[in-house]
């Protein structure tokens, strides 16, 4: 059973700023993070290091095992990331969208349909992204995550843009993803929410582990 | 728990093909802006180089490629303009999807729209510049997709490159222009024989050296693209 | 050496050939040293 | 140390160049057809293979970033590139100089002269990339691609050029060297290899010093290693 994450020494710089310093972290299989931290506290860049977006600055990632930077082609099918982009084709339709995913990952269109319907968006699966709500668009990002059937899953500010129903759904997505043995990253800076949901804690500042 | 098996190079170059065609196709308003500019620029060529219609003749095949070079800049730009929105393009990354298949799939995309351009500019040129294809269609077809392809290829890695830096407008037409002067003279040339008769049978080595380019820029591409997207 | 100089005939020998010697080492010269000096306005300014 | 070693190199640049001069003005002989004309031989020529040799340098660093990204070589290859397009850029004034007596025009479209003119817009444009990309990393990786890309083009804009020229006038060639000439050809090719080699390290400093100022680590980070 080997860990989910391991970060040793991590830092990732942006020309002069250190946006994580030195981190090193631990996340067993199963378990739940929960990222907490002000905005620029290295939550986001933390998130897209994990989805082996771009390499860490110094130190190393490993991913179930594996680096994340020489393994990353490997990893990345297991890896879903959902972020404040939400990787959407505004030209394209609800359906398009989901279904090049489905296609990229050797999955039958239906399972992607599926999904559209049980998050509410059958109705208007048909017609193009640009005309949704961010809510909506929030939806669309949470069915391509479970097209993926992530071990991973790395939540980026999941709670925003949700009204009070649509966070009861998102609470109840990510218990559905611990039960179904994923790992979950959750970030947040909503401590409310996060709290009931998640195993362990890691409070950023400033890009460094730091107490709550 | 993961029954799917992920496409391969190819088919996933293909899937990409297919969205990028269908991303045009949606979006053709911009598609057919492209090619009334295109056509303004053949109409700017004919009036600046004088009313004298056989030296409009001699030069026909030069119009023709630089409004296709000039169209080019624009749907290369706004190739990857769309890639930008959302993120979508490292939303394919994380797929995966492999970056050599990107390539190969937003080139191809990239000169099927440029042949497009070329291929409603040719009828104007016909009447424009009163010349016609002495050496037949067939070989017009072949020199249009060449070159076309000639200038896709590197054009999608300098798009990629230019879509994250500032004054892309400025920087792609900077960098592509003086590395397809190769491309262009030979396909301006190869055309030019088309409409006025081949007598010294060069256009051999005309397309000889539009083939060469061609197959340098494309495994090139093929082979840096990666590091250009993949940070 | 010198035999060479006894063939070298005035024919086809073009005029005005030092003014355009002059202007192409001028050229040089002052392109060398502008390039010079903008270098070293550029120089790192503190000896790390 | 670095710093001494530039001085005394820049010395014995500016000797060996007005000595070269010299040979080139007044020791070598005039040429039997062109004259005294000839001479800009002399500078001509080495400003253009510093350029070739700066092209084919870039390129080198270039592929070598590719494989091991060290930040030495993303400046060398800056380096290299701005002094190519130097000589490259006054070397083709002087090109375009000797061509008005011998050719009677400023420009032939020779296919050396076309391929150097193209090939340094070229490198214009890998430099204007370098300025307008932030990010130290991907400016490093994105000019190595782009490098590449150029220096690929270079042998075949030449190859086109001369095929399209050959349409219309036979190329020139000069005529055969007298030895003496030879002599002070080597002497000039030398001094300006040293002169190439004392701007080389001195916008190699530079790069290398943007670099470190983009680069350096708040010592916020350093304290925490302890």
């Amino acid at each position: 059973m080997s860990n989910a994450l391991e970060l040793h020494d991590v830092s990732k710089r942006y020309g002069r700023i250190w946006a994580l310093a030195r981190l090193s972290l631990v996340l067993p299989e199963g378990q739940s993070l929960l990222l907490t931290g002000h905005n620029g506290s290295g939550k986001t860049t933390l998130l897209r290091l994990l989805a082996t977006l771009f390499r860490p600055t110094t130190g190393r990632i490993l991913l179930f095992g594996q680096d994340a930077v020489s393994g990353r082609e490997a990893l990345r099918p297991r890896i879903a990331l959902l972020g404040h982009h939400t990787f959407l084709y505004d030209d394209l339709t609800a359906r398009e969208n989901c279904v090049l995913l489905a296609r990229l990952l050797g999955r039958p269109a239906a399972e992607a349909n599926a999904l559209l319907e049980r998050l509410g968006l059958g109705a208007r699966a048909d017609e193009a992204v640009r005309t949704f709500s961010a809510g909506m668009r929030k939806r669309l990002a949470i069915v391509r995550l479970l097209l993926k059937r992530p071990s991973l899953a790395l939540l980026d500010e999941p709670f925003g843009e949700l009204d009070p129903a649509g966070i009861q759904e998102m609470e109840h997505l990510v218990r559905d993803l611990s039960q179904a043995g994923a790992t979950v990253v959750l970030a947040t800076h909503q401590v409310e929410h996060g709290q009931s949901l998640c195993t362990e804690r890691l409070h950023l500042a400033a890009g460094r582990a730091a107490q709550a | 728990m993961r029954p799917s098996a992920p496409p391969g190079l190819l088919s996933t170059a293909w899937i990409l093909v297919r969205k990028d065609l269908l991303l045009e196709w949606r979006s053709r308003a911009r598609a057919n802006a492209l090619v009334f500019f295109a056509l303004a620029s053949v109409l700017l060529f004919s009036f600046a180089l004088g009313p004298d219609t056989t030296f409009l003749r001699h030069a026909a095949g030069g119009t023709l490629w630089l409004a296709i070079l000039l169209a080019s800049v624009l749907a290369l730009g706004e190739s990857f303009r769309v890639e930008q929105e959302n993120a979508a393009l490292d939303g394919l990354r994380l797929a995966p999807a492999d970056a050599r298949a990107l390539f190969l799939a937003k080139a191809l995309a990239n000169a099927v729209l440029l042949v497009l351009v070329g291929a409603v500019i040719l009828p104007v040129l016909f009447a424009l510049a009163s010349v016609d294809a002495v050496l037949g269609l067939g070989r017009l077809a072949g020199v249009l997709v060449l070159g076309c392809l000639a200038i896709a290829a590197p054009g999608t890695v300098y798009a990629a490159i230019a879509s994250h830096a500032r004054s892309r407008d400025v920087l792609l037409p900077l960098l592509l222009f003086p590395l397809l002067i190769p491309a262009v003279v030979a396909a301006a040339k190869a055309t030019s024989l088309v409409f006025e008769g081949d007598p010294m049978l060069q256009s051999g080595s005309w397309l000889g050296l539009l083939g060469a380019f061609n197959l340098v820029y494309w495994s090139l591409g093929f082979a840096l693209f990666p590091r250009v997207v993949e940070d | 050496m010198s035999v060479h100089l006894f063939l070298a005939a005035e024919v086809g020998r073009i005029q005005g050939g030092w003014s355009f010697v002059w202007a192409a080492y001028g050229v040089t010269w002052a392109a060398l040293s502008l390039y010079a000096l903008s270098l070293w306005l550029r120089r790192p300014k503190k000896e790390s | 140390m670095l710093k001494k070693a530039l001085i005394a190199l820049t010395l014995l640049a500016i000797g060996l160049v007005v000595w070269a001069a010299w040979l080139g003005l007044a020791w070598a002989p005039p040429d039997r057809e062109m004259g005294d004309v000839q001479r800009i031989m002399y500078v001509h020529v080495p400003a253009m293979e510093m350029s070739l040799l700066a092209m084919t340098l870039n390129f080198i660093c270039c592929v070598a970033y590719l494989f091991r990204p060290r930040w030495s070589t993303d400046s060398l290859a800056e380096a290299f590139a701005e002094v190519g397009l130097f000589f490259g850029t006054y070397g083709l004034v002087l090109g375009s100089i000797w061509g008005k007596p011998t050719w009677n025009t400023y420009w032939t479209w020779d296919p050396r002269l076309t391929a150097m003119a193209i090939g340094l817009v070229s490198y214009a444009g890998y430099l204007a990339l370098r300025r307008f990309v932030d990010d130290a990393e991907r400016r490093a990786v994105w000019s190595a691609v782009v490098g590449i890309i150029i220096a690929v083009d270079v042998p075949i804009i030449y190859l086109s050029v001369r095929w399209w020229r050959s349409l219309h006038q036979v190329q020139s060639s000069p005529a055969t060297v007298d030895p003496a000439m030879v002599h002070a050809l080597r002497w000039n090719f030398v001094a300006f290899f040293v002169v190439f080699i004392v701007f080389v390290m001195a916008r190699y400093a530079i790069a290398r010093a943007r670099r470190e100022q983009e680069m350096t680590p708040p010592p916020l980070v350093l304290e925490a290693a302890r």
